[in-house]
C-alpha cells in the first residue's frame, strides 16, 4: 500500500484545537492538540505545525487539509471545511458501524446527533444558550472545589452519595455548591452531583433527536470516566468511546476521513487537487447587510 | 439610649447597621458571605455592634432581611428586601417613587406610593444575567477588584456589544474581546450597558415614575449609575449608603418595633426555606 | 446589456428592501392605514374603502425592545412582542384601525393589549373561523366580512359599494397571479430568483398600493428571464415556518448559501387564496367563499380536508424537492406542534429534513449555519 | 391547614364530591366494556349537553392532565412527551396527555382512559384544536372543531335581536346541527330534543346553585378558598354537568356553604386580606401556594379561573330555555363565550368588577409559562389594573403541573413582600 497521500483534519473547537493526520490506509500517522485561545487561526497553524512535526513529514507532503469546528472558516490554508456534526458522524460510524446516536459535550455547547447505517447525519440538536447545560457547568463547580479539569472524573468517582443539584442556572448552582459544602457534604459528592445533573440534561437532548442504540460519546468528555459512568447509568446501556484515545480527536479524525474520501474521488475521476482555497467563494449579495443608498448618503453627510 | 440593628444577608455580602433612637447610623459593617449564611450573619452582627461601641445586649430589636433572612438565628423579625430597600430609600430621598436595587444575584424594581409605601415590585431572580454577578464575571476575567470596574468603564470610547446574556459565557466573551485587541474599558462599558438595558426593562415593568433611587451593591458603581441615567433618560438618586439601604430599611423597621414595644415574631425555621 | 438587467433588478429590490426596513406606517399617502396582524386579511375590502391595509410583520432584528418586555410574558413569540413595542414606542401611532385574528392564543391577546393601550385605534378581532368544514361557514365568514365592511364604511363616512369591491378583487387577483408566477420561477429555475429576493418582492406589497405593487412585480417578472445566472449544484428544499412571525433575512441567506429553497410558506397570507376570486356575483360572498374553498394551509387554520402532512407531501412533490426545512418561531405553539407532526411523517417517508427554531430578533447565525451546512452535507455526501 | 374548620356537614359535600368523582372515573374506565361511546371534551365550550343526549361518557383531558400534577406523577408524563419530540415550550397539559398516550392511556388514578369515538375542540383556546389534531393522528378519531366567536373587543356587548347577534348565533347553531348529525352517525341514535331539554333544565339548576355558591364567597369571612375548595367543586361540576347527580351535589354544597356563612365560619381562622386569583392554578403545588397566603391570613375569595373552568355559564347568569332547546343552546353557548370565556383576552374589566363584588384587597396573577391563553398579556393587564385602580397586585410564575418551574424560595419571597405591601396599605388606611 502506497502512502503518498496524507490528509490532515483540523478541528478548531471553542476550547481546544485538535488535529489528526491520516494516510490512505486510513491509519493515524500523527495527532496534535492545543488550547484554542482567542486566535483560532493562530491555534490552527500552531497545531498544524505540531502535527507535521509529530509525523516527521514536511508540510509540502500533505495532500489535503480539511477543517471543522466553530473556527472552520478561519483557516486560510484549508482545502475545504465540514461541520463538526458531519465529522463526528463519519468518524464514529467508521469505528462503530452500529452506532446510531452520538453525544458530544463541549466546553460551550452540547450536541446530540442521530445517524444512519451509512454514517449520515439524520437529526441533531444542540444547546448553547445557557451554561447550565454545557461542560462549563462542570468546570465552574470544579473551579470552586479547586480541581483541575483533568481531575474531575477520577475525583467524582470516589463519590458514594451524590447530592442533588437543583438549580437551573449555573451561577446559582454555585451558591448551591457553597451551601452544600457548608452543610458538610463531601466535595466528591458535590462534583458527582454536578456530573449527574449535566448527564441528565445531555441524555434528554439525546432523546430529543430520537435516541436509538448504540450510543457513542465523543469530544473532551471522553476523558472524564465519571461522566461516562453517569451517562451509561442514565441510558441504561453502554457508551461506545472512540478507540486509541481518539475521543477528543473524533471531529478532527472525521474531517480527515472526509478529506481522504474527497481526494480518492478526485483521483478516481482523474482530476487535479486544486491548491488550498482559503478565501470564501464570492457570495451573492447579502440583503441583510445591504445599506440603502439614502442611508449611506445621510451617514456621510 | 435605644439602639436597633438591621442585618441584610445577601447572596454575596452581608451588610449590617446599628441605628440610634434618632435613626442616626451608629455603626455599619460589611462582610463577604463565604460558606455559611448563618455564621456570616452572626459575624457581621458582632462587627456592627462593636463598630458602634456596643455589646449585643444593647440592641433592643433586630430585623433581618435579604436572601438569607431566615438563616439569621438571632433576629427578632424578618422583612423582605423589597420592603427594606423601599423603606431605606424613602428615608433618605422622601420623593422616591421607584427603587431599583441591583444586588449580587438578583435585581428588583419597586414602585412606591405617595405615602412611601410599596405599591408594586418586579424582580429578576431566575437567571443571573443582568445582575451584579455579571460584573463579578468581568472582575474575574479582567482580574480587577469590583470597585475599579466602574471607574474604568467610564473611560470607554468605543464600547463593544456584548452578545451573550449568560453570565458564565460572558466571561469567555470578555476574554475573547480582549484577545482581539479591544480595550478593557470598552469591553467593560459593553458589560455595563448590557446590565443597564436589562435592568431598565425591569424598572419599566413597574412604571418609571420619578424620582428614581438606585440602591444595592451595584449602586456603588459609577459607570452603572451614569449608564442607567442614560438608558432610563432620567435623573437618579444615589446614596453614599446605597449598599446599606436594605440594612438601613431593616433597622428602621426595628426602630418602629422598639419604639412601639411590640414583640418580635420570628417566622419560619431555618429548615423551612430551601437554599 | 446583462449588466443593465442586473442593475435594474437591484434597483427594484433595493426599493423593496428599504420598504421592508421601515418600522413606521409611512406618510406618503393621505389614506388611513388599517393595521392587521397575520396571517390572512381580506385586504380587498380595505382597498375598496380607499383605505390602506398595513400588514403588521413585527419589528425585525434591528428594533430595540424597551417597553414591551414589561407588558408581555417572556414565553411569547417575538412578533407579538415587537408589534407591541412598535405600538408603545409610537411607530404605529398613525394606525386608524387594528385587527387581530384568532390564529392562536397569543394573537388574540394582541387585541386585548391594543384595547388597553390604544383604544383610539379601534382595535378589534376579525373572528375568522377555525371550523371551515361546516356548510354554515361561508355564511358566517360573509357575515363577519360585512361587519368589517360596516366598520370601514364608518371610518370613511360612506358605504363601500359592491362595484368598488369588485374592482379591488380584480387588482388582487392580478397580484396573486403575479406572485404565483414569481414562485414558479423559484421552483423551476431557483438560481434565477433567490428566496430572499422573492420574499422582498412579495413583502413590498404590504407597504404600497396594490396597483403599484402589480407594476413592480410585472417589472421584476420582465427582467428575471433575461438575468444571467451561474448554475449551481445545491440540494432543493422546501422551507416551512414563515407563515406568521418572519424569519430574519440572514436566516434565509444562511440556508440559501447551501440549499435552494424551491417553495416556502413565507408571508403565506399574501397568497392565501390560491385561485382567482370570482369577479361576478356578490363580491363579499365570493371573497368569503374563496377563503373557505380556495385557500392555502397553515398551522393556525384547522381544516379536516387538508392534513398538514399531506399538504407538505404534495408541496415536496410539486416542487421536486428532495428535503424539507421545518422551522418554527420560538414559543409559537401552533408552529411547534406542527413541526413535530411533520417531522414524524417525514421520518416515515424517509425524506431528509432539518428542524430549526428561529426568532425574529436573532442576530447571531453561526450555530444555524453549522446546522444548515451539516444538513446540506448529509444530502451531498450520499 | 390548621386554620380550616370542618363540620360534619362539610364532610358530607366533600364525601359526596369524592364519591361522584370516583364513580365518574369508574364509568370512564368501563365505558368500552359497556359499549358506551366516549367523547373527549374541554372545559371551555364543549357542547356537553348534546353529548349527554346521545349517551356519551365524557373524558376531560384537561382533568386527566391536571390529575397527573395533583398526583405528583407529571414529570414522567412530561418527560415522555418531551423525549418524543415536543418542545418544552408547548402547553404542559398537552404534553402530559401525550405522555399518557405513550403510556397506553394508563392514568395514575388507576383509570385506563378509553380512546375517543369523538373529540370536540372549541376555539376558545387554540391549543385545544392543536391538541385535537394530535388525537386525530394518534387515535384516528374525528375531531369536531366548534368555532365559538368571542368578544371582538373589550367592551363588546352581544344584544339579542341585532343582526350581529343573529349572525354569531346562526353560526354556532349550524355547527351544533353538524355535531348532532355526527353524533347520530357514531351512535346510530336519533336526536331527541326532549332529552336535550331535560339536560338543560339540570344544567340550569346547577348553574343557579353555582352562582349562589360563588356569591356566598362575597361574605366576610369567605367560607371557602376559591383556589383550593373551588377547584374540587368545579371538577364535579364539569364531570356531572346536566345530570341529576350533579344537581344534588350542588345543592348539598350550597347548603354547606350557606351554613358556614350563617355560622360566620371562614376558610382561614383570621381573615385579614381578601384576594382575587387570576390565571390557572399550579396543581402540583396548589396546597403549598394557598398555605403561603393563608399563613398571612389571605384568602382567595374569587378567581376568574372558576368561570373559565366552569364553562362560563355563571357570567351574567345564563340560563337555557328548554322550550326551544337547540336554539337556546346555540344562544347560551355564544353568550357564555362572549360574556365569559373570551375574557381571557380582555380580562381587565371583569377583574375590576370582581374586586368590587368581593371587596378584595388585591389581585394575584399566576402566569403560566406554557399557557399563552391565560398568560400572554397578564403583565399588560396588571399594569392597567394597578395604574387605573391603584390596586396592589402580585405576579408569580410557575406551571400548571410541571414542578420544574416551581421555585419555593422565590415564590415565598414574593408572597412575603406582597403581604408587607398589604399590611402597609392597611396601616395607612388606618384599618385592620
Ligand atoms: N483531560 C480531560 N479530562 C477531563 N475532561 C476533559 C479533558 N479535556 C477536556 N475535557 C472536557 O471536555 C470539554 C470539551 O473539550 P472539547 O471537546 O475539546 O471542546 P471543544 O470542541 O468545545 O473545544 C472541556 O470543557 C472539558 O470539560
Ligand atoms: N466596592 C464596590 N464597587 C462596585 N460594586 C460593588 C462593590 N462592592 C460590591 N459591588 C457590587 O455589588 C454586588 C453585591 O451587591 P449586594 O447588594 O450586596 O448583593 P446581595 O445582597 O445579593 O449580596 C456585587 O456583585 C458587586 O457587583
Ligand atoms: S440561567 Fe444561569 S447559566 Fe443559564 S443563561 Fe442565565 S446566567 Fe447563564
Ligand atoms: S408566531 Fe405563532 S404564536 Fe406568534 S402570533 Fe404567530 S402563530 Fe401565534
Ligand atoms: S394553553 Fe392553557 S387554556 Fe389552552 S389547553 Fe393549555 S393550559 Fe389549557
Amino acid at each position: 500500500m502506497t502512502t503518498d497521500i496524507l490528509v490532515a483534519g483540523i478541528d478548531i473547537g471553542s476550547t481546544y484545537t485538535k488535529a489528526v493526520l491520516l494516510d490512505d490506509s486510513r491509519a493515524v500517522r500523527a495527532t496534535a492538540i492545543r488550547r484554542s485561545g482567542y486566535k483560532p487561526s493562530a491555534a490552527a497553524s500552531a497545531v498544524f505545525d505540531d502535527l507535521v512535526a509529530n509525523a516527521g513529514v514536511e508540510k509540502a507532503e500533505i495532500t489535503y487539509i480539511s477543517t471543522t469546528g466553530y473556527g472552520r472558516y478561519m483557516v486560510p490554508f484549508r482545502h475545504t471545511q465540514i461541520t463538526e456534526l458531519t465529522c463526528h458522524a463519519v468518524a464514529t460510524s467508521h469505528h462503530f458501524p452500529t452506532v446510531r446516536t452520538i453525544l458530544d459535550i463541549g466546553g460551550q455547547d452540547i450536541k446530540a446527533i442521530r445517524i444512519d447505517d451509512q454514517g449520515r447525519v439524520r437529526a441533531f440538536r444542540l444547546n448553547d444558550k445557557c451554561a447550565a447545560g454545557t461542560g462549563a457547568f462542570l468546570e465552574k463547580t470544579a473551579r470552586y472545589l479547586g480541581l483541575e479539569t483533568g481531575d474531575i472524573g477520577p475525583y467524582a468517582l470516589r463519590s458514594t452519595q451524590p447530592v442533588e443539584i437543583s438549580s437551573v442556572c449555573a451561577v446559582f448552582a454555585e451558591s448551591e455548591v457553597i451551601n452544600h459544602l457548608a452543610s458538610g457534604i463531601a466535595p466528591e459528592d458535590i462534583m458527582e452531583g454536578s456530573i449527574v445533573a449535566l448527564g441528565g440534561r445531555a441524555v434528554q437532548l439525546m432523546k430529543r433527536v430520537g435516541l436509538e442504540p448504540d450510543c457513542a460519546l465523543a469530544g473532551g468528555m471522553t476523558h472524564n470516566p465519571a461522566m461516562v459512568a453517569a451517562l451509561e447509568s442514565k441510558l441504561g446501556a453502554p457508551l461506545r468511546l472512540p478507540p486509541h484515545g481518539l475521543g477528543q480527536l473524533n471531529g478532527a479524525f472525521g474531517a480527515a476521513l472526509l478529506g481522504l474520501r474527497r481526494v480518492e474521488r478526485l483521483l478516481a475521476d482523474g482530476r487535479e487537487i486544486a491548491p488550498p482555497s482559503g478565501e470564501d467563494a464570492v457570495k451573492p449579495r447579502r440583503w441583510s447587510t445591504y445599506v440603502p443608498a439614502s442611508a449611506a448618503a445621510s451617514a456621510s453627510a | 439610649m435605644l439602639y436597633v440593628a438591621g442585618v441584610d444577608v445577601g447572596s454575596t455580602q452581608a451588610k449590617a447597621v446599628v441605628l440610634d433612637e434618632q435613626a442616626h447610623v451608629a455603626g455599619e459593617a460589611i462582610l463577604d458571605v463565604e460558606m455559611n449564611m448563618s455564621s456570616a450573619a452572626q459575624q457581621v452582627f458582632d462587627l456592627v455592634v462593636a463598630s458602634a461601641g456596643l455589646t449585643p445586649d444593647d440592641i433592643a430589636f433586630t430585623v433581618a432581611t435579604g436572601y438569607g433572612r431566615y438563616r439569621v438565628t438571632f433576629g427578632d423579625l424578618q422583612v423582605t428586601e423589597i420592603s427594606c430597600h423601599a423603606r431605606g430609600a424613602v428615608a433618605e430621598f422622601p420623593n422616591t417613587r421607584t427603587v431599583l436595587d441591583i444586588g449580587g444575584q438578583d435585581t428588583k424594581a419597586i414602585r412606591i406610593g405617595d405615602s412611601g409605601e410599596v405599591v408594586d415590585f418586579a424582580m429578576n431572580d431566575k437567571c443571573a444575567a443582568g445582575t451584579g454577578r455579571f460584573l463579578g464575571a468581568a472582575s474575574f476575567a479582567l482580574e480587577l477588584p469590583l470597585s475599579e470596574l466602574g471607574p474604568l468603564a467610564l473611560k470607554a470610547t468605543a464600547p463593544v456589544k456584548i452578545t451573550t446574556t449568560c453570565t458564565v459565557f460572558a466571561e469567555s466573551e470578555i476574554i475573547g474581546h480582549l484577545a482581539k485587541g479591544r480595550r478593557p474599558e470598552d469591553v467593560l462599558a459593553g458589560m455595563h450597558h448590557s446590565i443597564a438595558t436589562r435592568c431598565a426593562s425591569l424598572v419599566r415593568r413597574v412604571g418609571l415614575t420619578p424620582e428614581i433611587t438606585f440602591t444595592g451593591g451595584v449602586s456603588r458603581n459609577a459607570a452603572m449609575v451614569s449608564l442607567l441615567r442614560d438608558v432610563l433618560d432620567t435623573p437618579l438618586n444615589v446614596s453614599a449608603q446605597g449598599h446599606f439601604m436594605g440594612a438601613i430599611g431593616a433597622a428602621l423597621y426595628a426602630l418602629d418595633h422598639a419604639r412601639a414595644g411590640t414583640p418580635g415574631t420570628r417566622r419560619a425555621s431555618v429548615e423551612e426555606v430551601a437554599p | 446589456m446583462a449588466v443593465d438587467i442586473e442593475s435594474s433588478l437591484t434597483d427594484v429590490l433595493a426599493r423593496c428592501h428599504e420598504l421592508s426596513l421601515r418600522q413606521d406606517i409611512g406618510e406618503d399617502e393621505a389614506n388611513i392605514a388599517i393595521g392587521y396582524f397575520p396571517v390572512y386579511f381580506p385586504e380587498e375590502i380595505v382597498h375598496a374603502a380607499g383605505l390602506r391595509p398595513h400588514a403588521l410583520l413585527g419589528g425585525g432584528n434591528r428594533i430595540e425592545v424597551r417597553y414591551a418586555d414589561a407588558r408581555i410574558g417572556s414565553f411569547v413569540c417575538s412578533i407579538c412582542r415587537s408589534t407591541t413595542e412598535l405600538g408603545l414606542n409610537g411607530s404605529l401611532k398613525g394606525l386608524g384601525g387594528f385587527f387581530a385574528q384568532p390564529i392562536c392564543d397569543a394573537a388574540k391577546h394582541m387585541a386585548g393589549i391594543w384595547g388597553r393601550n390604544f383604544p383610539q385605534q379601534d382595535p378589534q378581532i376579525l373572528a375568522l373561523p377555525q371550523n371551515v368544514n361546516s356548510p354554515a361557514s361561508v355564511r358566517y365568514v360573509y357575515d363577519e366580512y360585512q361587519r368589517l365592511r360596516g366598520i370601514l364604511a364608518d371610518k370613511v363616512g360612506h358605504e363601500i359599494s359592491d362595484e368598488a369591491i369588485r374592482g379591488s378583487l380584480a387588482v388582487y387577483n392580478e397580484n396573486r397571479r403575479l406572485q404565483r408566477a414569481l414562485y414558479a420561477i423559484k421552483r423551476d429555475d431557483p438560481a434565477r430568483l433567490s428566496t430572499v429576493e422573492a420574499y422582498l418582492l412579495v413583502r413590498a406589497g404590504t407597504r404600497m398600493r396594490r396597483e403599484k405593487h402589480n407594476q413592480l412585480l410585472r417589472e421584476a417578472l420582465r427582467l428575471l428571464p433575461q438575468r444571467r445566472i451561474r448554475p449551481m449544484d445545491k440540494p432543493r428544499v422546501v422551507f416551512l415556518g414563515g407563515f406568521c412571525e418572519q424569519p430574519p433575512l440572514e436566516m434565509l441567506e444562511t440556508i440559501e448559501d447551501v440549499c435552494f429553497i424551491v417553495d416556502d410558506d413565507l408571508l403565506i397570507g399574501q397568497r392565501w387564496i390560491t385561485e382567482d376570486v370570482p369577479e361576478d356575483g356578490d363580491p363579499v360572498w365570493a371573497l368569503a367563499e374563496s377563503y373557505i374553498q380556495r385557500s392555502a394551509a397553515s398551522p393556525v387554520q384547522y381544516d379536516a380536508r387538508k392534513p398538514k402532512e399531506d399538504v407538505l407531501m404534495t408541496t415536496l412533490r410539486e416542487a421536486r424537492a428532495e428535503a424539507a426545512i421545518i422551522s418554527a418561531a420560538k414559543f409559537c405553539e401552533p408552529g411547534l406542534d406542527d413541526q413535530l407532526a411533520l417531522s414524524r411523517r417525514l421520518d416515515r417517508e424517509k425524506i431528509p429534513y432539518l428542524v430549526l427554531e428561529f426568532e425574529e430578533k436573532m442576530t447571531s447565525f453561526e450555530q444555524m449555519a453549522m446546522q444548515v451546512e451539516t444538513f446540506a452535507e448529509s444530502l451531498l455526501f450520499d | 391547614m390548621a386554620a380550616t374548620t370542618h363540620t360534619a356537614k362539610a364532610m358530607d359535600a366533600r364525601a359526596a364530591g369524592q364519591r361522584l368523582v370516583n364513580q365518574w372515573l369508574a364509568n370512564v374506565h368501563s365505558a368500552p366494556e359497556r359499549g358506551q361511546p366516549v367523547a373527549y371534551v374541554f372545559v371551555m365550550g364543549n357542547a356537553v349537553e348534546i353529548l349527554r343526549v346521545f349517551g356519551f361518557e365524557l373524558v376531560f383531558p384537561e382533568i386527566n392532565s391536571l390529575q397527573t400534577g395533583v398526583r405528583k406523577a407529571a414529570p414522567d408524563f412530561l418527560a415522555k412527551a418531551e423525549d418524543y419530540g415536543f418542545s418544552p415550550d408547548v402547553c404542559s397539559y398537552v404534553k402530559a396527555d401525550v405522555g399518557l398516550m405513550l403510556s397506553d392511556m394508563a392514568h395514575p388514578s388507576g383509570t385506563r382512559i378509553p380512546r375517543p369515538d369523538l373529540a370536540i375542540a372549541s376555539s376558545l383556546c387554540n391549543v385545544y384544536i392543536k391538541w385535537a389534531e394530535i388525537w386525530e393522528r394518534h387515535f384516528g378519531a374525528p375531531a369536531f372543531v366548534l368555532d365559538i366567536p368571542g368578544k371582538r373587543f373589550a367592551t363588546w356587548k352581544p344584544i339579542p335581536g341585532t343582526a350581529q347577534y343573529d349572525a354569531d348565533k346562526r353560526w354556532v347553531e349550524g355547527q351544533l346541527r353538524d355535531l348532532i348529525s355526527q353524533c347520530e352517525r357514531i351512535t346510530g341514535k336519533k336526536f331527541d330534543p326532549d332529552r336535550l331539554a331535560e339536560v338543560e333544565a339540570n344544567v340550569n339548576e346547577m348553574v343557579r346553585l353555582w352562582v349562589e355558591i360563588l356569591t356566598l364567597n362575597q361574605r366576610r369571612p369567605a367560607p371557602y378558598n376559591s383556589m383550593l375548595d373551588g377547584l374540587t367543586y368545579i371538577g364535579v361540576l364539569n364531570a356531572w354537568r346536566g345530570t341529576p347527580e350533579g344537581v344534588e351535589y350542588m345543592r348539598l354544597l350550597r347548603d354547606e356553604v350557606a351554613g358556614k356563612v350563617a355560622r360566620g365560619e371562614g376558610r382561614v381562622r383570621q381573615e385579614r386580606f381578601r384576594l382575587i386569583f387570576s390565571g390557572t392554578p399550579c396543581y402540583v403545588n396548589m396546597r403549598r401556594l394557598v398555605e403561603l397566603f393563608e399563613t398571612h391570613g389571605g384568602v382567595f375569595a374569587a378567581s376568574d379561573y372558576l368561570t373559565y373552568a366552569a364553562g362560563g355559564l355563571d357570567s351574567s347568569g345564563l340560563f337555557y330555555d328548554p322550550s326551544r332547546p337547540l336554539e337556546s343552546l346555540a344562544e347560551v353557548t355564544t353568550l357564555a363565550s362572549q360574556l365569559g370565556l373570551s375574557n381571557h383576552f380582555f380580562s381587565h374589566h371583569t377583574l375590576a368588577q370582581q374586586v368590587k363584588d368581593y371587596a378584595a384587597d388585591g389581585i394575584v396573577y399566576h402566569g403560566i409559562k406554557s399557557c399563552r391563553t391565560v398568560a400572554t398579556s397578564m403583565a399588560d393587564n396588571r399594569e392597567y389594573v394597578t395604574t387605573r385602580y391603584g390596586l396592589p397586585t402580585l405576579y408569580i410564575e410557575s406551571d400548571l403541573i410541571d414542578p420544574r418551574y416551581w421555585s419555593d424560595a422565590q415564590i415565598k419571597n414574593r408572597v412575603d413582600a406582597f403581604f408587607e405591601v398589604l399590611e402597609q396599605r392597611a396601616l395607612l388606611k388606618g384599618g385592620k
